[in-house]
């Protein structure tokens, strides 16, 4: 007689509420036990209509709009934005104005770094990297508080310009902080980077080839991660970023193979080390002299028609900006789109979670480091 | 490859039926812009296949895929790029605002899946051929396409408010 | 006889109150070796002088200091909860799960050896009777996911019970290797057995047993040391094995729909049987309620047998804390493969080993 | 003479009360549960520096079901409202809600043009404290968290038995 057992497949719901996807992501997971057969991802539910806003605000206040998009690097999308409303205006920042953005990016680089890897260790179940990289954050914090006035959600840097001047003072701080975060993230790196446990959790889990990586936009740490050596930084330079000497770092699969959950960590605890040579440089190069509001432009009465396509290295990636301008008098843009990296890279989901197990698919996404804000926008 | 040559290139494949023209800086009325080219939207399938696998054109990077509102009619515009060439291009295909339909790239890049599905959503573009049409960010029982022009917004979706009372009629469409 | 019977009452009452108490200073003490681990705090502003301000309706005291009594506002507050069975549940198993939990871990309370006068059951299978009553629990832990109706909560209890059945069998057979050498298992022997100096302790041999040759024994007693209190790790849903209430992963695993005292039970109990595993690991491996040292066993002190043991066991306890907010989380696959590819196969090899010592050399 | 007299002077009361509200007040466990941008402030408030763990705000537990708290940290969308109010009624009574930051107060700068943002949580749960900010301070959380523990403690028993 033969016996057959039948088994069925589960539905799991995982999200939106949900402790580590990282906001309010929903993923519905169709599992055969443990094991993930299908994964698909929801998303919408932080959509706050950025882009309709940006239809009915002129162009100065869309900025702080721009900084509640990726909320944990509120400068680097101010900046962004204003790349490409000063490629339309073709306005040409002054030095002074650019090494002050040089500074607080790559200071907001590094505090959006300290949460893609604390979160991806609290994912991997390792508490206690997490805060005390949060104590480092919150020195960054307080740089920025001191020079922009607003703890996270900053609206510093302006088209034309930046908002608020800095004094020697607080250049000094930077420079101590620097000295002192190095130390400090050496010890999350010995806690965490090369615990047992930890590779044997992320090491060849969730593997994206290069090919795969480019044809589902990933780009930034995670292009990266893939073994791509593409940095907008470097590859398309922007700013004053062909003064500074700094590297790529690139995955090599160290522990694993080219492109898993590790080395698109990895990639992010380097690349903090590779900022902080950027802010030592760049507070090397500053001089305190010259007017930061030179180039603000008065009004925004006279655009010129046309539209614009711009891309920055955000801490996720290639932000790209598209602003469709109808010209003349209309002080709001025609169209504004934000091709957002975590949207693109959250799109591989349902592609490389096939066939892990359910742990798997909460490193896969903690590696990923999405923040929703920026995904629904 | 300069974006003439691109042009040139499409054109010699695809005949000028299907890629209508070449906009460069300062022309068309335009001041500023990156060079883009026009395209019959139904089109766009296999010129992105062509695209992409082509030796010397290899764009293996779609950056974006917005929807623009004309009024008149509903754009979509592609930005691509190429990693290994470093050359870039903009596509842009004009469907008709009535019945909006563009060929799907979905297949050719994975990313454009969702940038595509995105638009759907945010423009009611329909994309011929995509493998999964549905709405991402609203619910399925939205109504409208909130970021077309004419977009009014709703008084209430699911028995809550979406727009007050006393501002009712009052935003939500440009003037 | 008479003598006997009076300590035998004493030892259940004590045992009684420790089980109450061990819950709550457990609690706490995670919470300060957390904050303590991770640059922070911990409980700070609830003591027992904010208590005693709320009694008297005034501010009178200082509100507190290091928190002392955060565990005892987390109680009060989880018996004012709201009781809820989700809909959809199996009523009888979701009442009953908490109990059997409880039941079982507190239920291995009775044969722990606190000192030579302090054991409450000093049955001859103590150990025997410890491991099967507290294995009891993982009934609960599959009643309690079965029956809240929720799909977090059964694949948290699936994997749990995968975890403690499989985790059996290397603590069973690395304390057959001490059953072995000591001849008897009632726990009460095996302590006495390891009285004297420190050296005497099971975890540096059998040199109490035989002399200075138990000594060969030395290694094989620290990896099985290393095991069982891996494995206890495991047994008691401890990180890195926390797989089954892995909060990132599982919400909160197989008490997800439990609320207020049901909640509370459940985390008492796992407390519990944290107390429960490294007391054996004291008894066994740690010399018990000897304090290594002769001549302050000798001294007679009252009740610092007991103090002895349950410190040792704390500072085990300690250790088990350190490890969880150091160490990630192993998935579960991984977590069989450790058990059934490395320590199953290392505890059959001390096995083997004690009973060819136990063979030729004794 | 009537039996709320008696309940809301007596000695007994007042100290069942204290006791029981200073237990409420001193155990408040938080969802762990983030919205949007407030939820990283919420995150660094239980974190090193600000750390809410002193007032016994520490457990952040990921199920409803063990919470006394829900900080809606950030933009509610219609979307997402459907969902806080099914978690809102999974928790267990005595439940608490702090809406944190403008978004959830009222909208905050999505008020306007946001077509898929509520326009406060107030219209779906019933909230007990207002944090204003965009995003609040953690300073502004902590101060939330003790006007609620000041709500708390004016809580009683007898009320609740004669109404």
């Amino acid at each position: 007689m033969e016996h057959k057992i039948e088994t069925d497949f589960m539905i799991i719901n995982m999200g939106p509420q949900h402790p580590s996807t990282h906001g309010v992501l929903r993923l519905e997971l169709k599992t055969d036990g443990e094991i993930v057969m299908a994964c698909r991802p929801f998303l919408g539910y932080l959509h706050r209509c950025f882009e309709k806003h940006c239809e009915s605000l002129d162009y100065l206040k869309i900025i702080p709009f721009t900084d509640r998009m990726d909320y944990l690097a509120s400068m680097n999308n101010n900046w962004a934005f204003c790349i490409a409303i000063e490629k339309l205006m073709g306005i040409k920042v002054s030095e002074k104005c650019e090494y002050l953005r040089v500074i607080v990016g790559e200071l907001n680089r590094i505090a959006s770094h300290i949460i893609a890897f604390g979160t991806f260790g609290l994912d991997i179940g390792a508490f206690t990297p997490f805060l005390l990289a949060f104590i480092q954050r919150e020195k960054i914090f307080d740089l920025l508080e001191e020079a922009s006035g607003a703890r996270m959600l900053y609206n510093y840097i302006w088209v034309g310009g930046v908002a608020r001047d800095v004094d020697g003072d607080w250049l000094k701080k930077t420079k101590k902080f620097c000295q002192e975060f190095k130390p400090a993230l050496d010890e999350v790196d010995e806690l965490l980077s090369l615990n047992k446990i930890f590779v044997e959790r992320t090491a060849n889990v969730g593997v994206v080839t290069k090919e795969m990586a480019i044809s589902y936009g990933f780009t930034g740490p995670n292009l990266r991660g893939s073994g791509v050596n593409w940095d907008l930084r470097k590859n398309e330079p922007y700013s004053l970023y062909t003064k500074f000497d700094f590297n790529i770092p690139v995955g090599a699969g160290e522990q694993g193979q080219v492109g898993d959950c590790w080395d698109r960590y990895i990639i992010r605890i380097r690349e903090c080390r590779e900022s902080i040579k950027i802010i030592e440089q760049a507070l090397e190069g500053i001089s305190l002299e010259g007017d930061i509001y030179e180039t603000v432009p008065k009004n925004f009465n006279k655009m010129p028609k046309g539209e614009v396509y711009a891309r920055s290295e955000t801490p996720r990636g290639e932000m790209g900006i598209y602003v469709v301008s109808e010209g003349g008098k209309a002080p709001v843009p025609y169209r504004v789109k934000v091709r957002s990296p975590a949207f693109c890279s959250l799109s591989i989901l349902e592609e490389i979670c096939k066939g892990v197990m359910i742990s798997d698919v909460i490193a896969i996404l903690g590696s990923v480091d999405i923040v929703l804000g920026e995904v629904d926008r | 490859m300069t974006p003439e040559e691109i042009f040139d290139k499409l054109k010699e494949k695809f005949g000028e039926g299907k890629i209508l023209r070449l906009t460069l800086p300062s022309q068309n009325g335009f001041d500023v812009c990156d060079p883009f080219i026009d395209v019959e939207p139904l089109a766009m399938t296999e010129l992105a296949d062509f695209l992409k696998h082509d030796k010397d054109l290899a764009f293996d990077q779609c950056c974006c895929i917005s929807g623009v509102d004309l009024k008149d009619d509903l754009q979509v515009v592609y930005h691509l790029f190429s990693m290994s060439k470093l050359h870039k291009i903009c596509i842009k295909a004009t469907a008709k605002r009535d019945n909006p339909i563009v060929g799907t790239t979905a297949h050719t890049w994975g990313v454009a899946n969702w940038l595509e599905r995105e638009t759907w959503d945010m423009f009611g573009i329909k994309f011929k051929d995509h493998p999964d049409h549905r709405r991402i960010l609203l619910e399925e029982d939205w109504e409208g396409f909130p970021l077309r022009k004419d977009y009014k917004f709703p008084r209430f979706w699911r028995g809550m408010e979406v727009t007050p009372e006393e501002e009712e009629g009052t935003y939500g469409t440009q003037d | 006889m008479d003598n006997i019977l009076v300590w035998t009452m004493i030892s259940i009452l004590v045992m009684v109150g420790l089980v109450s108490v061990v819950g709550i200073i457990s609690i706490y003490l995670e919470r300060k070796v957390s904050a303590f681990m991770q640059d922070r705090l911990g409980p700070m502003e609830v003591g027992f002088g904010s208590l005693a301000n709320a009694i008297i309706g005034k501010k009178t005291f200082k509100e507190g200091r290091i928190g002392l009594a955060q565990s005892l506002a987390d109680g009060l507050k989880l018996l004012q909860k709201e009781d809820i069975v989700p809909k959809g549940a199996d009523v009888f198993l979701f009442k009953l799960a908490p109990m059997i939990v409880f039941g079982g871990t507190f239920a291995a309370f009775a044969a722990l050896p606190l000192a030579e006068y302090f054991v409450p059951a000093d049955i001859n299978i103590g150990l025997f009777y410890i491991l099967a009553i507290s294995s009891f629990g993982v009934t609960g832990i599959l009643m309690a996911g079965w029956a809240s109706n929720n799909k977090w909560g059964l694949l948290g209890a699936l994997r749990s019970t995968a975890q403690m059945v499989s985790y059996e069998i290397p603590i069973g057979v690395s304390l057959i290797s001490i059953v072995m050498i000591c001849g008897t298992l009632s726990l009460k022997e095996m302590v006495l057995a390891q009285s004297g100096w420190f050296w005497n302790w099971h975890l540096f041999g059998a040199i109490s047993h035989n002399g200075a040759i138990g000594i060969v024994l030395l290694p094989v007693m620290f990896i099985n040391f290393l095991i069982y209190f891996t494995c206890s790790l495991a047994e008691t849903n401890r990180a890195p094995f926390d797989i089954p209430e892995a909060e990132s992963e599982l919400v909160a695993g197989y008490h997800t729909e439990y609320t207020g005292m049901r909640f509370a039970i459940f985390f008492l109990a796992e407390y519990g049987a944290i107390f429960v595993g490294n007391a054996i690991a004291v008894t066994l491996f740690l010399g018990g309620w000897n304090s290594g040292i002769p001549m302050l066993d000798e001294a007679n002190i009252p009740g610092i047998a007991p103090l002895i043991f349950i410190t040792k066991v704390f500072v085990l306890i300690f250790v088990v804390m350190w490890v969880r907010w150091t160490l990630p989380r192993l998935r579960v696959d991984q977590l069989m493969n450790l058990c059934w590819k490395y320590l199953i196969p290392f505890t059959l090899f001390t096995f083997f080993y004690v009973t060819i010592y136990k063979v030729f050399l004794t | 003479m009537s039996l709320d007299g008696i309940l809301e002077e007596g000695v007994i009361t007042t100290t069942v009360d204290g006791v029981l509200n200073w237990a409420k007040k001193s155990s408040i466990w938080p969802m762990g549960f983030g919205l949007a941008c407030c939820a990283i402030e919420m995150m660094a408030t239980g974190a090193s520096r600000f750390d809410m763990a002193r007032f016994g705000c520490e457990v952040f537990r990921p199920s409803p079901r063990q919470c006394d708290l829900m900080i809606v940290a950030g933009t509610v969308t219609m979307k997402m409202a459907v969902r806080v109010k099914r978690l809102y009624e999974q928790m267990p009574e005595p439940k608490y809600v702090i809406s944190m930051g403008s978004c959830s107060n009222c909208g905050g700068p999505y008020w306007q043009h946001g077509y898929h943002v509520l326009k406060g949580v107030d219209r779906i749960i019933p909230v007990d404290v207002y944090v204003p900010g965009c995003p609040p301070r953690p300073e502004a959380l902590l101060e939330g968290i003790f006007k609620l523990q000041e709500k708390i403690n004016q809580q009683t028993i007898a009320k609740k038995l004669v109404v």
